[in-house]
C-alpha cells in the first residue's frame, strides 16, 4: 500500500493539498490568507498534472502545470491589487466584513 | 380592389398610428405644466376621473392636438373601411375561408410524433378571415372606431392625450392580430398584446393608487391563464403536428369524441378553457374585471366589455373542433359559465357604483356566452358575443356620459333625476338597458333567447343549466333597471353644487351613443328564432353565415329537437321574467324608494354578503393569507435562527418583513387572489434571498454543498 | 526506496505545511508555513523528473508569490488584525461542508483507483534531458497557449496597476 | 515534428491577433497619443478599428468555410476549431464589445475613472472570449477562460474608489478563482484519465469507459461546478447579484452578456464534446442546477428593488432556460440555446443600456423608483424598455420569446414534459418583476426631472439592441439560419 510509490499516491496527496486549501479558503478570515489557499489549491493541481505527466511519459502534463502556475501568478497578483484598493477604501481585509452587497 | 388579400393591413394601419404618437406624440401635444391645485393628489381624487374639466384650472393645449384627434381614429376607420371590403368579398367567396400567410414566422425543426408521424412546429405570420374572424373584425373596428371618437371628446381635457390614443390603438392592432391570426401561435402574440395595454390603460391616472394596484392585478391573473394557454398550445401540436387553425380542425375532425373518460384531449381543451377563464373573467379568475374599471372609461367600454374580454370566448369557438371531442370539457366550460352568470349578476344586485354594476353585469354576460359554448351552440355565443358588444358598450359609454354630467361622481345613490336633464344619454341608456334585459325587438333578446333554448335543446344542455340562465335572466332585467331608476327617475340626490353643472355631453360623445343605440336594436334581427319561421331568410342570417366554421360534429348540437310550440313557451316565459325584473325594480325604486333599505335591513346576512360580492376576498383571505401571514413569519423566524447568520442583518431585515407583513395585511382585508398570489411568490422570495448574506465564504461554502450533493447523488445511486 | 522516503518527506512537508498554513494567526506565519509547502511541492516535482517546474515553482512561486503576498502583508497590516478572530463565524458549517466533498473526492478516488495504477514510472528513451523536451514541446504544439499566457499575464499587469495604483 | 505556425494556423488566429493587437495598442496610445483625458473618448475609434478587423478575419474564415463547404477548420494541431458554432459566438462578441464600448464613455466621466486600461481589457477579455468558443484543447479553453476572467475582475472592481465597486470585484475574484481551481481540478483528472489535453481524444478516452466510473464522475462534478458558476447557474450563482450590482453598470452590461455568453461556449465545448458520452451521468445534475436556477432566479428577483440586482437574478433564472435546451439536446434544443443566448444578450444588454442612461450626476439611477414616470419623460426610453422588459419575460412577438419557444419545443419533443411544465409556470412568475419595472415606468408619477444622460453611443446602441429584439422576435427566419448554422456538428 504504501510502496511502491504510484500514481494514485500523488493523486491521494493532491487531494489532501486540495481539501486543506478548500478548508483554508472556506474559514479563514484574512483575505490575504484566503488568496494563499487558493495558491494551495492549485498546487495540488499541479501535482496531479506532473504525476500524470511522468506517467505518460508526456510533457503535456507538465506544460499545463506551467500555465497553472501562470495563471496562479496572475491572479495572485490581481487579487492582491483588487485588495489594496478595498483596504484602501474599507480599512480592513476580513472578508465577514465586507458584506455591503446582499440579498 | 381585392380587399381579401389585404387583410394583413387591417391591424396595421392602428399600428401605424400607435407608433406615430409614441414617435412624435409629445410634440403634437406638450404637456402642459401642471397647476399646483392638480399636483395636489387628494384634491385629484375627489374629482375624480374627469377632475379638471368643469372646475378648477384647464391646462391649455397645443393646437396641434387635434391632430391627434383625426390621426387616431382614422387608422380605426380605415381598418373599419378595409374590413367591410374584406367581409363583402368573402361573402362572395363559394369557400368560406381566406388565408394570407405572409412568411414562416416561428420554423420548427421536423421531429417524430407518438404515431410515427413527423410534426413540424411551424408557426406562419399569417391571418385567416373566415366568417368568424369576418364578425370579430367589423365589431372590433367599428366599436372601436366610435370609441375613439367618443374619447375625443371624453379625455379631451386630460393630460397625456397622446399616449391615451397610442395605447389604444395599439390594443386595436393587437386585438384585431388576435382575431386575424391562422393559427395559435399568432393569436398569442395578440392575447398577450391585449392583456398589455389594457394593463396599460387600466393604469392610465397613475395617480390613483388603486388604479396601478388593478393594472398589476389584471396582468398577473391574465398570466395564470396564460401560462394554461401556452401549454394548451403546444398540446395541441402535440396532438396534430400543427398549429395553423384548419389544419387543427381537419387533423381533429377524424378522431372520435372522448366519451371515455378524461383524456388527453379533455385536458388540451381544459388547458385552453383556463387561458380564456383569465381572459374572459370567469369564475375563479374573474377577480381583475370589476377591478379594471379604474380605468377611463371609454377603455372599459372597449376593452373590459366590448371586445378583449371576448377573445376567451373567440378562442374556444374557434377551438369548436377540439371542444366537440371532449364532451367532459365542454360539461365544465357551460357549468362555470352558467355559475358566473349567476354569481356575478347576484353581486350586481347590491352594488352602488354605477360602473361596477356593469362590470359585474360584463362577467355575467360572459358567463352566458360560454353556457351556449359549453352546449355547443357555439354560433350562439358568437352572436351574444356579437349584441353584446353594441349593447355593454354603450351601457358604459352612456355611463361615462353620466359621470361627465355629474362632475366625476361614480355613486348611483348621488345621482337621480337626469332623465330630463341628459336626455340622449338617457335614451340610448334605455335602449341597452332594454336589450341587456331581453325586451323582444331589442338586441339582447334575441341572442339571450337563443342561448336559453339550446341550454335547454341541445343534447350537451340540461334543464338545470337553463334554470340557471333564466333566473340570470330575471336578475339582469332587476339589477339594470334598478341602475336606470337609481339614475334617470326619482329626486336628484346629488349636492347643489354639482347640480348646478349637469349638462349633456358634446355631440363628438353623444353620436357614439346614437350609433351605437342603434345597433343595439338592429343587431339582434339578424339571427330571429327558429320559431319565426314566417321571416325572410335574412334573418336567420346570423347562423347560416358562420356555418363553415363549424366542423360538422359541433354543428349537430345546434340542430336539438326542434319543438315550436315549447320555444314560443320558453321564449314567453323569459319575457315574462324580464318585464318583472323590470317591474320589481320600479316598484323598488321609484314607487317604494324606503323599501329597499327594510328589505336589506329584513334580509338578515344575505344583503351584505351582496354587498360584499358574497365575501370571496374575504374568504380568500380567511382560508391562505391569514395562516401564511402567521404561519409563514413564524417559519421565517425559526429559519432564520437555524442557518446562517442569525445575526444582526437577519434581525434588521426581518423587522422590514414584519412591517410589510402587517402592511399588506391591511390591504388584503379588501383583496384576494392575486394578492395571495403575490404574496406566496413574496414569502418564498425572502428567504431565497436571505440565503445571500453578503458573505462570501458562505456563497464558496454553497458552491461546494452543491457539489457534495452532486457527488453524493452519484456516489448513492 | 529512496524516492519514496523521499516521497513521504515531501507530503509531510506540503501537508504538514498547508495546515500550519491554514491554522496560524499571524499572516506572516501562514506565508512562511505557505513557502514550506511549496518547497514540498517543487520536491515532488523534482522526483517527477520536471526539472524544469521545480525551478519555476522556487523562483516564480516562492520569489515572487510569496515575496508579493509579503509584500501586501506589510502593508495592510493590522496590529488589531492580529488579535482579531483567526475564523469567521460560520466556520464550522463550511468545514463540514469541506470535509464532506473532500471525503467524497477520497472515496471516488480509492474506488477508481484501477485506473491510475501502473507499473511504477518506466524510464523511457530520453534524448535530452527533461527541460530540453519540455522546452521542444511548450515552443511547438503549446506556442498558442504559450502566447495566450503572455496576454494573460499582460491583464494581469495592467489589472493590478490600475486597482493598486492611486492616480492613473 | 510537424510544423507549426502554419498559414491555417495564422489564418485561424487573425481574430484574437487582432484583438490583442489594438488591446495593447489601446493601451499604449491611452498615454503615448492622447493623454488628455477629454481625448480618450477617441480610443473607442480603435476599438472600433480594431473590431472590424476582427470582424473581417472572421468574415473571411466564413467565407472560407461556406467556399469549400467545409464543417470546421482546425489550427494548432486540434487546439483551435473554427466552425459555426465559435463563428456565431465570436460575431456576438464583437458587437456586444463595440455596443458596450461605446456607451462607456459619459458614464465613466460621470463615474470620475475615464482610463483608456477599461477599453483595452474589453479587447483583451474579448480575445479570451475567442479562445473560450473556439478553443479545443483543455490548455487553450483554461487559458481563455482566465483571462475572460481576470480582465472582468479588474473592469468589476473599476470605479476603484467605490467600496460596492472594490466589494464586488473581490467578491468576485475569490469566488472565481475557487471555482477555476475546482474547474482545473476537474481538467486534471481529465488529462490523467486521457492521457491528452486534447478534446477530441479526452472524448474518446471517457466514451472508452464504462457509464458511472466514479472517476469519470469526480472529473465531471469538479468541471460541472466550475463551468455552471461561470454561467452562473444556482447554486453557483451566488456570486452573481453582487458582482452585478457593484460593478460599473456598463461592465454589468457586459459581464451579463459577453462574459455569460463566452461562459455557455465553453460549458458547450466541455460537455457536447468530452462528456457527451456521459450524458447520462450529468444530464440529473444539469437538470438540477436548471430548475433550482429557474426557481432561485425567478423568485428572489421577486421582491428586488435595485435593478441591477433585479437583472441579476433574472439572469439566473435565463441561465437555468437555457440549461434546459442544452439537457432537452436535440437540434432543435441545441439551436435553442444558441438562439437564447444570443437574444438574452441583446435584450439584456438593452435592459442595462437604459440603467447607464439613468446615470446622472448626483443620481445613481439603479433603484426600480429612479424609472418612475419614464414614459412621461422620456417615452422613447420607456418604449426600449418596455420592450426588453417583455422580451424577458417571454411574450410574444419579442425575441425572447422565440427563444423560449425553441426551449420549449425542444424538451417537448425529447419528452421531458415535466421540465416543460416547470418553465412554463416559472415565465408566469416572472412577469410579476419584470412588470414591477413596467409599472415604474409607466404607471407612476414622475419624480425625477433631470434629463437623461443620453450620447450619441448610447443612443445607437439602444437602437441596436431594440431593433435586434424586436426584430428577432417579428422576422426570425434569418437569425435562426445563422443560429443553425451554430451547431457542434
Amino acid at each position: 500500500m504504501l510502496y511502491p510509490i504510484t500514481t494514485i499516491h500523488y493523486v491521494i496527496l493532491s487531494a489532501a493539498l486540495l481539501l486543506i486549501g478548500t478548508v483554508g479558503f472556506l474559514t479563514r478570515r484574512n483575505i490575504v490568507i484566503i488568496l494563499m489557499s487558493i495558491e494551495l489549491i492549485l498546487n495540488a493541481v499541479n501535482i496531479n498534472l506532473v504525476a500524470f505527466s511522468e506517467r505518460f511519459q508526456a510533457m503535456e502534463g507538465q506544460i499545463f502545470a506551467i500555465f497553472v502556475i501562470a495563471v496562479a501568478v496572475a491572479e495572485a497578483a490581481v487579487g492582491l491589487g483588487i485588495l489594496i484598493a478595498l483596504f484602501r477604501n474599507r480599512e480592513t481585509v476580513a472578508s465577514d466584513e465586507i458584506d455591503l452587497l446582499k440579498w | 380592389m381585392n380587399f381579401l388579400d389585404a387583410i394583413w393591413l387591417i391591424p396595421l394601419f392602428p399600428l401605424f398610428g400607435a407608433v406615430l404618437m409614441f414617435l412624435i406624440g409629445r410634440r403634437l401635444d406638450p404637456q402642459p405644466e401642471r397647476s399646483p391645485e392638480a399636483l395636489e393628489p387628494e384634491l385629484a381624487e375627489a374629482m375624480g376621473e374627469d377632475a379638471g374639466q368643469e372646475h378648477g384650472h384647464h391646462p391649455r393645449f397645443a393646437p396641434t392636438r387635434r391632430l391627434i384627434s383625426w390621426i387616431c381614429p382614422g387608422t380605426v376607420l380605415v381598418s373599419l373601411l378595409f374590413s367591410i371590403g374584406a367581409v363583402v368579398q368573402l361573402a362572395g367567396l363559394a369557400e368560406k375561408a381566406h388565408q394570407v400567410i405572409l412568411y414562416t414566422w416561428l420554423a420548427g425543426l421536423p421531429f417524430h410524433m407518438g404515431d410515427g408521424a413527423v410534426g413540424r412546429f411551424a408557426a406562419d405570420l399569417g391571418f385567416l378571415l373566415d366568417p368568424l374572424s369576418g364578425v370579430m373584425i367589423l365589431v372590433v373596428t367599428f366599436v372601436g372606431f366610435f370609441i375613439h371618437v367618443y374619447s375625443i371628446g371624453y379625455m379631451g381635457h386630460e393630460t397625456g392625450y397622446y399616449r391615451f390614443f397610442g395605447y389604444l390603438n395599439l390594443f386595436v392592432f393587437f386585438m384585431l392580430t388576435l382575431v386575424l391570426a391562422n393559427n395559435y401561435a399568432l393569436l398569442f402574440v395578440g392575447w398577450e398584446g391585449v392583456g398589455l395595454c389594457s394593463y396599460l390603460l387600466i393604469g392610465f391616472y397613475f395617480h390613483r393608487k388603486s388604479a396601478s394596484d388593478a393594472g398589476i392585478k389584471a396582468f398577473v391573473v391574465n398570466r395564470i391563464g396564460d401560462a394554461a394557454f401556452i401549454l394548451g398550445i403546444f398540446m395541441i401540436f402535440a396532438l396534430t403536428g400543427t398549429v395553423r387553425f384548419l389544419d387543427v380542425n381537419q387533423a381533429l375532425h377524424g378522431l372520435s369524441a372522448e366519451t371515455a373518460g378524461f383524456g388527453v384531449l379533455s385536458l388540451t381543451a381544459l388547458l385552453l378553457f383556463v387561458g380564456a377563464t383569465g381572459k374572459s373573467a370567469q369564475i375563479p379568475l374573474y377577480v381583475w374585471l370589476p377591478d379594471a374599471m379604474e380605468g377611463p372609461t371609454p377603455v372599459s367600454a372597449l376593452i373590459h366589455a366590448a371586445t378583449m374580454v371576448t377573445a376567451g370566448v373567440y378562442m374556444v369557438a374557434r377551438s369548436n373542433a377540439l371542444y366537440s371531442l371532449a364532451p367532459e370539457t365542454m360539461a365544465v366550460v357551460a357549468t362555470i359559465g352558467a355559475l358566473t352568470a349567476i354569481f356575478a349578476a347576484s353581486i350586481a344586485f347590491a352594488q352602488n357604483d354605477i360602473k361596477r354594476v356593469l362590470a359585474y353585469s360584463t362577467v355575467s354576460q360572459l358567463g352566458y356566452m360560454f353556457l351556449a359554448a359549453g352546449v355547443g351552440a357555439y354560433w350562439v355565443a358568437i352572436f351574444h358575443l356579437f349584441t353584446h358588444a353594441f349593447f355593454k358598450a354603450l351601457l358604459f359609454l352612456g355611463s361615462g356620459s353620466v359621470i361627465h354630467a355629474m362632475g366625476g361622481e361614480q355613486d348611483m345613490r348621488k345621482m337621480g333625476g337626469l332623465k330630463d336633464k341628459i336626455p340622449t344619454t338617457f335614451w340610448t341608456m334605455a335602449v341597452a338597458s332594454l336589450a341587456i334585459a331581453g325586451i323582444p325587438g331589442f338586441a339582447g333578446f334575441f341572442s339571450k333567447d337563443e342561448i336559453l333554448w339550446q341550454a335547454w335543446s341541445s343534447p350537451y344542455g340540461s334543464k338545470a343549466l337553463w334554470a340557471v340562465g333564466t333566473v340570470t335572466a330575471l336578475m339582469t332585467a332587476f339589477y339594470m333597471w334598478r341602475l336606470m331608476y337609481m339614475t334617470f327617475w326619482g329626486e336628484c340626490r346629488a349636492d347643489e353644487h354639482t347640480k348646478a353643472h349637469i349638462h349633456e355631453s358634446p355631440p363628438v360623445m353623444t353620436v357614439p351613443l346614437t350609433v351605437l343605440a342603434a345597433g343595439s336594436v338592429l343587431a339582434g334581427w339578424l339571427g330571429v328564432p327558429k320559431a319565426w319561421a314566417f321571416l325572410p331568410g335574412s334573418f336567420h342570417a346570423f347562423e347560416h353565415w358562420l356555418e363553415p366554421v363549424w366542423v360538422a360534429a359541433a354543428h349537430e348540437a345546434g340542430q336539438g329537437a326542434h319543438e315550436a310550440a315549447l320555444e314560443w313557451a320558453l321564449m314567453g316565459l323569459s319575457v315574462l321574467l324580464a318585464v318583472a325584473g323590470i317591474l320589481i325594480a320600479r316598484y323598488l325604486y321609484v314607487q317604494r324608494p324606503e323599501l329597499p333599505d327594510r328589505i336589506a335591513e329584513a334580509s338578515g346576512p344575505l344583503y351584505p354578503a351582496l354587498l360584499n360580492k358574497w365575501y370571496v376576498d374575504e374568504i380568500y383571505n380567511f382560508l391562505f393569507v391569514d395562516g401564511l401571514a402567521k404561519g409563514g413569519g413564524r417559519v421565517l423566524g425559526r429559519f432564520d435562527q437555524a442557518i446562517v447568520d442569525g445575526g444582526v442583518n437577519g434581525a434588521g431585515w426581518m423587522t422590514r418583513f414584519a412591517s410589510a407583513v402587517s402592511g399588506w395585511w391591511d390591504t388584503w382585508i379588501v383583496d384576494g387572489t392575486v394578492r395571495l398570489i403575490a404574496f406566496a411568490v413574496k414569502m418564498i422570495s425572502y428567504p431565497v434571498r436571505f440565503l445571500q448574506t453578503g458573505f462570501v465564504q458562505q456563497y464558496a461554502a454553497v458552491i461546494l454543498a452543491g457539489m457534495a450533493v452532486a457527488l453524493g447523488y452519484y456516489l448513492i445511486k | 526506496m529512496v524516492s519514496a522516503i523521499l516521497f513521504y518527506l515531501f507530503a509531510l512537508m506540503i501537508l504538514g505545511g498547508a495546515v500550519l498554513m491554514v491554522t496560524r494567526r499571524n499572516a506572516v506565519h501562514a506565508a512562511l508555513w505557505l513557502v514550506v509547502t511549496l518547497l514540498g511541492v517543487a520536491g515532488v516535482f523534482l522526483l517527477r523528473s520536471a526539472e524544469f517546474l521545480f525551478v519555476v515553482q522556487i523562483m516564480l512561486y516562492i520569489g515572487g508569490v510569496v515575496l508579493l503576498i509579503l509584500f501586501v502583508i506589510m502593508l495592510v497590516n493590522l496590529d488589531a488584525e492580529a488579535r482579531q478572530p483567526r475564523f469567521h463565524r460560520q466556520w464550522l458549517l463550511a468545514l463540514a461542508c469541506a470535509v464532506v466533498v473532500g471525503a467524497e473526492i477520497v472515496y471516488v478516488l480509492l474506488s477508481g483507483l484501477e485506473a491510475f495504477r501502473l507499473a511504477p514510472a518506466v524510464t523511457a528513451v530520453q534524448t535530452g534531458g527533461s527541460t530540453e523536451r519540455l522546452a521542444d514541446v511548450l515552443f511547438s504544439e503549446y506556442l498558442l497557449p504559450f502566447e495566450i499566457a503572455s496576454i494573460l499575464l499582460l491583464v494581469a499587469i495592467v489589472g493590478s496597476v490600475v486597482m493598486a495604483k492611486k492616480r492613473i | 515534428m510537424s510544423q507549426y505556425y502554419t498559414s491555417t494556423d495564422h489564418f485561424v488566429l487573425i481574430p484574437a491577433l487582432m484583438l490583442a493587437l489594438f488591446g495593447c495598442a489601446v493601451l499604449l496610445f491611452d498615454f503615448l497619443i492622447f493623454p488628455h483625458p477629454k481625448q480618450r473618448k477617441w480610443l473607442i475609434v480603435f476599438l472600433i478599428i480594431g473590431e472590424i478587423f476582427t470582424g473581417a478575419g472572421l468574415w473571411r474564415q466564413q467565407s472560407f468555410l461556406s467556399s469549400y463547404g467545409l464543417n470546421e477548420l482546425t489550427a494548432f494541431n486540434g487546439t483551435l476549431t473554427i466552425d459555426g458554432f465559435a463563428l456565431f459566438f465570436n460575431w456576438l462578441f464583437v458587437l456586444l464589445s463595440v455596443l458596450v464600448a461605446i456607451v462607456s464613455y459619459r458614464y465613466l466621466e460621470i463615474e470620475n475613472e475615464h482610463h483608456g486600461e477599461y477599453y483595452g481589457l474589453i479587447l483583451l477579455a474579448q480575445c479570451g472570449m475567442f479562445f473560450m468558443a473556439t478553443g479545443t484543447d483543455l490548455i487553450t479553453l483554461f487559458l481563455g477562460l482566465e483571462l475572460t476572467a481576470l480582465s472582468f475582475y479588474v473592469m468589476v472592481g473599476f470605479l476603484r474608489t467605490q467600496k460596492r465597486s472594490n466589494e464586488a470585484a473581490m467578491k468576485y475574484l475569490l469566488l472565481g478563482a475557487f471555482s477555476s481551481g475546482l474547474l482545473v481540478y476537474g481538467f486534471s483528472l481529465f488529462y490523467g484519465l486521457s492521457g491528452s489535453t486534447k478534446i477530441v481524444d479526452v472524448a474518446d478516452a471517457l466514451a472508452a469507459r464504462e457509464p458511472g466510473d466514479p472517476l469519470v464522475v469526480l472529473a465531471m462534478a469538479a468541471v460541472a461546478v466550475g463551468v455552471l458558476f461561470k454561467v452562473s447557474a444556482a447554486p453557483f450563482h451566488m456570486w452573481a447579484p453582487d458582482a452585478y450590482e457593484g460593478a460599473p453598470t456598463t461592465i454589468t452590461a457586459f459581464l451579463a452578456t459577453g462574459s455569460k455568453a463566452a461562459s455557455f461556449a465553453f460549458l458547450m465545448r466541455i460537455f457536447l464534446g468530452p462528456l457527451e458520452s456521459a450524458r447520462p451521468t450529468w444530464e440529473p445534475l444539469l437538470i438540477g442546477a436548471a430548475v433550482l436556477s429557474l426557481f432561485i432566479g425567478n423568485i428572489a428577483a421577486v421582491t428586488q428593488t435595485n435593478v441591477k440586482r433585479l437583472l441579476a437574478y433574472s439572469s439566473i433564472s435565463h441561465a437555468g432556460y437555457i440549461l434546459l435546451g442544452l439537457i432537452a439536446g436535440n437540434e432543435t434544443g441545441l439551436i435553442g440555446v444558441a438562439v437564447y443566448v444570443a437574444v438574452y444578450a441583446f435584450m439584456t444588454l438593452g435592459a442595462f443600456l437604459v440603467l447607464v442612461a439613468l446615470r446622472r450626476r448626483d443620481l445613481i439611477g439603479e433603484d426600480i423608483e429612479d424609472l418612475a414616470g419614464l414614459m412621461e419623460s422620456s417615452p422613447g426610453y420607456a418604449v426600449l424598455m418596455l420592450i426588453f422588459m417583455l422580451s424577458l419575460a417571454g411574450i410574444p412577438p419579442t425575441a425572447g420569446f422565440i427563444g423560449k419557444y425553441y426551449i420549449l419545443l425542444a424538451l417537448i419533443q425529447t419528452g421531458h414534459y415535466t421540465l416543460a411544465v416547470i418553465a412554463a409556470v416559472f415565465v408566469a412568475v416572472a412577469i410579476y418583476y419584470y412588470f414591477r419595472i413596467v409599472r415604474a415606468m409607466f404607471v407612476s408619477e414622475r419624480k425625477e426631472t433631470a434629463p437623461l444622460a443620453s450620447t450619441f453611443g448610447i443612443k445607437v446602441a439602444l437602437a441596436v439592441s431594440g431593433v435586434l429584439t424586436l426584430g428577432i422576435g417579428i422576422y426570425p427566419d434569418p437569425f435562426l439560419r445563422m443560429a443553425g448554422f451554430s451547431l457542434i456538428r
